[in-house]
């Protein structure tokens, strides 16, 4: 059934419209699965409520298949409905880290050959977040899911300063350690308490005057390269990316820097 | 795996009296034959395609001779009066029959003996070709090694064969082991098989041979590519039970519903028509090495499956002797129930444990089709994809040989891609997480599964007994089963019913029960 | 925590906008859970071609919380994401059948006083459809979830033609019963059958003149009293819908029309 | 509930060894106290209210005393003698130390042996207000009935005791058992406890008296609407371990997270600090009738639950100990333990089944509290319901008190009510499946199981026979728990741990550890 599958799949963005709607069991059934709370209480008129919030949402045929109250005042509802309009996928274009991954050999390499010292790299686990698997998982000797972590690589040098680091204190020991890399790990996102940290902790290091410094990369489970960006970090790295990820791009990244700035300084 | 203790002297007494009560049947039924039946012969001799008004030929035929009045003899005779008197093939002269060119009632001039050889020969070439695809089945699975239980079984019902094959494909690259293309609603009461490539069916799609030979070349390209055989189930149930068991056997099905008072109860079809084509019906699938499934589940969505639970054991019982009175081997006899107790009642789990365990032990042959959830299935997805999970275990527990996939969107839409690709994770992961919880357990001796085993022996045995007394037509009529009240002369089809004749000859029924014993 | 939620969530429609907004743990915060595929291959672009989705949902914040792939060229994804413009809950308005509904006596006694004589109710589950439960729930002695069926009705007369009735067959049988009500019963929805179904119902009783000689009823697990009247029928009933239910929505049906006609009528 | 064979000398064994090793902290602590054990006294005596800045007045005296480097005395004396020889109440002598008026140090001129007197007067005062709670409690209980097990713990967590109270009692109408307050990321680091009731907070709710006020009165409300009674839980743990308890006491709280270990190994508290603050706190939650739940659990967060589960069960022989060193009777000991294997684990049910089931028979009077799986939860919320359904089950069959109720969404966020509410609905349904289950099967001998328990059970007492050599600040030092290692001076709040003076006096000790002997 191959041509039923939408054609040039592939990842490069292309010139002609390509619409993509969701699939249930049929090409183009646009079939969304969709479940919510709506505080009001359970009746004939929530639920034709929630097909208004289905048809808000731009889904056709609102099907409303399950509707309980939760609690006097709260219903829950499970619906499915068609999202007929789709989207265009011709337009679609990731922000992601772009840089061939390399295994730790051929990063060690490269840092011998284009540095001949160590890369330095710090990590924490800022504000008051206690998460330290996810830094760890980048840091430690061991790694994760098969991926040798920072540690065991010949050339580079780690600073893991665990978990609720203060902002203030992470910047005193980024730059005791004179490192190249600052690593910052944030898992806990209510109330989006990951961005006040991290916001925080960029505007610190400006008003230090230490900003350009640092390579500064943002991790976590809910962080994805465009947010970090926004944030004023250099990348951002989510769910699924371990320390050759990492490693990769921030060795390119510093090279990328150093030959910049040879080529500026006079000769 | 841990055993319950169960009374084995009740388990024989209630296969007597359904040994009983099925020989009753065939006795009375002996002397009919159906026009399905009469069509599957056609189609077994090779006859193919449609006329002008997408009839097939072997409507064709089987009218025509139905119409002359002549069909008692068969179209096995007729046909060999055919082609041995004008040197046609049967193909051609069907095709001659559509064009209002050939009266086959004008042909008989070759001698009965001659005919009934002839019949032979052709019966050879159609059992042959059913051979090669058992044969390429067996080596197919003996390369590949065969797949352990349960057997993950996955419905495809877009109404398109086309799109679901997509669905099947992606089923089995998720895990499926077994891909049932559900049909059309209402498909059971055409008396005829559609014919060609379909892509508009309501609930399921039609069951056409095309459609067979797609899905099944799709699926052996997938089988192929994963490494393991991946088993094609449809529906050889309805007006056509016979046909389609031989489309099945020409396109290597490997699995086919198949019961003998399904469509009786669920689709009123004629008990006598029924009854005659499940025989023949089986005949087929047995020889062709094909697993049927039976449907007893069905008598739990209408009836409480606590109240109820006798009636699935005695519709095993008797599907098991009608199974064996048309050859089949047990180890082809996928007798089916089914998790639909009432999940707001207490110990649920315990006593569909039980029963399950049960029927496993009184069917020890059997590969087993055990059904998920469905009457107290919600709009709830999320309790859905629980109560589905504790199938998933009991089925894991009790050592069932296929597992249908259950849906937890069951009470909204025939599966969504994804529906069935969180059900297979639902059943691998409580596959792998119970692995060998059964044999780590023993159950207590005299508690509650006991008990309730014997309860669903006792009372299947006595309604067995019941039956046995007045016959199965009596009990069908007096809504023993599922509540429902069939009348012996009622329901659809009984038009189909033809008496055979003298020199009736049907060379399948000897050959595939030699076939059959060869096994 | 009354104050909190929504004030005015009686039934009835009220003149003051007040919008409500899908509730997740806090009010407004407009959470929302989605479930759905895409017929494109699992990557990175995939994930943002998903997070367009949300958006053009009207979600804010979407979270990609899953994706998988299903197969070569399908991703199935779990979503959340804000409803951030809700909707006016004021002008919400239900279509139901506006009917106080009366106990098996209640109706019986009434039918007796108002009618005098046994009204006669003909039920099908019609076309390719074989599902009968729900006509039964309504239909048999014993009903269904602990409400009597119509045929313990001491004032009204049966007839269930069970299911599979071709709708000629069902027109023809209800002319001879001289039914005043006629009950239909549709299951299977898949590809719109119920409603082909239902519409060629009606079509027929309007070719055949005799519409309006049948209250027309339509049931099912996927009927709304909307759809049923979008169809041409008098009323639709749903899940968790009853004898009872329909019973007192005849009956007071047949008696308003029964009094329309009187007032008609010349003196 | 069937039940596994245990090798019982193995486990005396095991808990010979942790009797030591807590003999040995015990013996090493004693002549400690601390800043927050100095606060509670200072609550208990009704010290209550803030300063100026928001900074408690129980600080205020304990800073005031510290800074004038008397401490050690205790704040019991100090108070006494402010008293005795002002005539001021202690309340407004703490309201003077805050405006700067007064100095306690001053005022040193009342007889030591008055001093205690009075002391122990105050202390029976505060002990009828625990008794009033724990009377009022027991009340209740008897009235509506107790709940049968297991109890359905949920969690509520918007970080607004308002949006919380919405929640919670959302959850008990669903039929929740138990309520956490589940509390703000970082408050454990705080030497202080917040003051009023709070209404931001991320991932969790300020643990403060009035929030518990306000949370307890709300379920007292629902709870006699639902007649039954609502338990409210919280988080006495962090630098301010004792004072929570006293807060706890006071406000009728009747669960309360309370490890030896956790904020050592996952806060990086000082270990004396921790260890000092422990002993204390749980003499208040003992004398107030509070079950504790111990955080076992957490190690399995970070180690490997196949790996790392005889650190469990050696860390629950360690908190049972110094609980039964505070004098605490078994029946409050909600040791803790968790469901974390991973799902790709063939057997993971059983296994994690044959450890629950040790526990439950090494802990028989214990109200153990089970924990969900978390670490292998995923984004896939519809997989991470059938995670949770399993390790419901294994709570059923093993029969523990609590059971913390898994969220299908715990990879994604803090729960939404839905979340909660399917959560209830998921662990209600297995519990009534199940019901009697356990007590339908018997374990095999020999097999997979026993031998799973025998080799946790194994493991965990050669750990403890290590850890009894070098004592347990060696054990920490070494990183034998979870593999973190913490110096014996590290970590923070050392600076809070007090040598006791010649007239330290806390007249707290004796009486709360009679009343636990009293129970
Ligand atoms: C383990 C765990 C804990 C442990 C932490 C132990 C420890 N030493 O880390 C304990 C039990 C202590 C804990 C406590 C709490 N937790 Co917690 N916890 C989890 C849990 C179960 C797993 C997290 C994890 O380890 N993932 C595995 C790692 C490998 O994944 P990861 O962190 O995403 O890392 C990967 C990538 O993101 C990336 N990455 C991560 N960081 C970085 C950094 C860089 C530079 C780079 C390049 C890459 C990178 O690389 C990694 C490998 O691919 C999750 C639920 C879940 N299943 O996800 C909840 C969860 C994260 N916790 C949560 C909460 C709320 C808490 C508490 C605040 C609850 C409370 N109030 O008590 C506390 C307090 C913690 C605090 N003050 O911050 C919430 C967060 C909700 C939200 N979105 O805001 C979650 C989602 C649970 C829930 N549903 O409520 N928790
Ligand atoms: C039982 C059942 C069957 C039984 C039916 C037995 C029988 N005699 O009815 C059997 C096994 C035969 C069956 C077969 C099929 N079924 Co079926 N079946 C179900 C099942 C499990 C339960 C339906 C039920 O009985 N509900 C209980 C009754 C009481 O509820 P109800 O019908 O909604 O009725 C209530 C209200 O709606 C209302 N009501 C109903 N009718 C009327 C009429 C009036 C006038 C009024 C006032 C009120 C009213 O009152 C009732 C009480 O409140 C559902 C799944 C599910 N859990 O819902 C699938 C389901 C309905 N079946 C389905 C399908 C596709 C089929 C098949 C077509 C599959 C196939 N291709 O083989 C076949 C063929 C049937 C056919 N030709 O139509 C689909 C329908 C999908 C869709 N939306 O299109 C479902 C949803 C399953 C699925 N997910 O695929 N099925
Ligand atoms: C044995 C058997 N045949 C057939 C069917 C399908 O029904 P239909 O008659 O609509 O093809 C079923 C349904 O589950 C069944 O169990
Ligand atoms: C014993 C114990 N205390 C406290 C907590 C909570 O951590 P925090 O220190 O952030 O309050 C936990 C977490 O699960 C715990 O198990």
């Amino acid at each position: 059934m191959k041509h039923r599958i939408p054609e040039h799949e592939g990842e490069n963005a292309m010139s002609t419209e390509h619409r993509v709607k969701p699939y249930g069991d049929t090409m183009n059934d646009g079939r969304v699965q969709v479940s919510f709370t709506l505080p009001v209480p359970d009746s004939d008129r929530a639920v034709e409520a929630a097909r208004e919030i289905m048809l808000s949402m731009g889904l056709a045929d609102p099907l409303i298949a399950w509707h309980e109250a939760l609690d006097e005042g709260f219903t829950f509802f499970v619906a499915y409905g068609s999202h007929e309009k789709g989207i265009d996928y011709s337009k679609i274009k990731v922000q992601t880290v772009d840089v061939h991954v390399m295994s730790m050999e051929e990063t060690d390499a490269m840092i011998r050959e284009r540095f001949g010292r160590k890369i330095k790299v710090i990590g924490a686990s800022t504000g008051t977040d206690a998460h330290t698997v996810g830094i760890d998982a980048i840091m430690n000797m061991k790694g994760y899911a098969g991926h040798f972590g920072l540690e065991r690589y010949d050339m580079i040098e780690t600073l893991n300063l665990g978990s609720q680091v203060p902002n203030e204190e992470f910047i005193r020991e980024a730059i005791a350690f004179d490192a190249d890399v600052m690593l910052v790990s944030q898992t806990v996102t209510q109330k989006d308490v990951h961005i006040q940290n991290v916001t925080e902790l960029v505007e610190l290091l400006e008003a230090e005057s230490v900003r350009e410094r640092f390579l500064l990369i943002l991790g976590g489970p809910r962080v994805t390269h465009e947010l970090a960006k926004e944030l004023g970090c250099d990348a951002g790295f989510g769910l699924g990316k371990y320390a050759d990820d990492v490693a990769s791009y921030f060795v390119t990244e510093l090279d990328k820097r150093r030959r910049a700035e040879r080529n500026s300084t006079p000769t | 795996m841990a055993e319950l203790r169960i009374d084995w002297d009740k388990v024989a007494k209630a296969r007597e009296a359904s040994s009983a009560i099925a020989d009753d049947v065939n006795d009375q039924l002996g002397r009919f034959t159906t026009v399905t039946v009469e069509r599957s012969i056609a189609r077994l001799f090779g006859i193919d395609g449609v006329d002008a008004f997408d009839v097939p030929l072997s409507n064709v035929v089987v009218d025509h001779l139905k119409d002359k009045n002549v069909l008692g003899e068969g179209v096995a005779y007729w046909l060999a009066q055919g082609v041995l008197t004008s040197g046609l093939s049967q193909q051609e002269l069907a095709e001659g029959i559509a064009a209002g060119d050939i009266d086959l009632t004008r042909l008989e001039q070759a001698d009965p003996y001659a005919c009934s050889l002839w019949a032979r020969e052709q019966a050879e070439k159609a059992l042959d070709r059913i051979r090669n695809n058992k044969r390429f089945r067996n080596d197919k699975i003996e390369q590949f090694g065969e797949r352990p239980s349960p057997l993950l079984y996955a419905i495809v019902a877009t109404g398109n064969i086309y799109e679901d094959i997509v669905q099947a494909k992606a089923a089995a690259r998720q895990g499926a082991d077994v891909i049932a293309v559900i049909r059309t609603t209402g498909q059971s009461l055409l008396d005829y098989v559609p014919y060609g490539a379909t892509t508009e069916g309501f609930g399921g799609t039609m069951a056409t041979q095309e459609n067979f030979r797609l899905m099944r070349a799709a699926l052996d390209e997938v089988g192929d590519e994963l490494g393991r055989y991946v088993r094609l189930c449809n529906y050889c149930s309805g007006l056509c039970m016979p046909e389609i068991a031989v489309m099945g056997a020409f396109e290597r099905l490997d699995v086919m519903l198949n019961d003998a008072l399904y469509g009786i109860l669920f689709r009123d079809i004629n008990m006598q028509r029924t009854l005659i084509d499940q025989s023949f019906s089986r005949m087929v699938n047995g020889a062709a090495g094909i697993i049927i499934n039976t449907g007893e589940d069905n008598y739990l969505t209408t009836a409480d499956a606590w109240e109820a639970a006798h009636t699935v054991l005695a519709s095993q019982l008797i599907n098991e002797q009608f199974a064996l009175r048309a050859g089949m081997a047990e180890e082809q006899m996928g007798l089916g129930h089914a998790f639909e107790m009432n999940p707001e009642l207490t110990n649920s789990f315990v006593f569909e444990l039980a029963q399950a365990q049960m029927a496993r032990q009184i069917f020890p042959k059997a590969p087993l089709k055990y059904m998920p959830p469905t009457k107290y299935m919600t709009g709830n997805i999320f309790r859905g994809h629980i109560q589905d999970a504790l199938f998933n275990a009991v089925t894991v527990l009790t050592d069932q040989r296929f597992l249908l996939l259950g849906m937890m969107t069951e009470a909204i839409h025939t599966p969504h891609m994804s529906d069935r690709a969180l059900a297979i994770e639902n059943a691998r992961y409580i596959k792998r997480a119970m692995a060998d919880f059964s044999s780590e357990i023993e159950y207590k001796e005299g508690g509650l599964m006991e008990r309730r085993a014997d309860q669903v022996l006792s009372e299947a045995l006595e309604f067995l007994e019941n039956i046995r007394v007045d016959g199965l037509f009596h009990a069908l009529e007096t809504g023993l089963f599922a509540g429902i009240k069939r009348r012996s002369t009622g329901g659809k089809g009984l038009d189909g019913v033809i008496a055979k004749g003298e020199r009736y000859d049907n060379p399948f029924v000897d050959l595939f029960m030699t076939e059959q014993r060869g096994e």
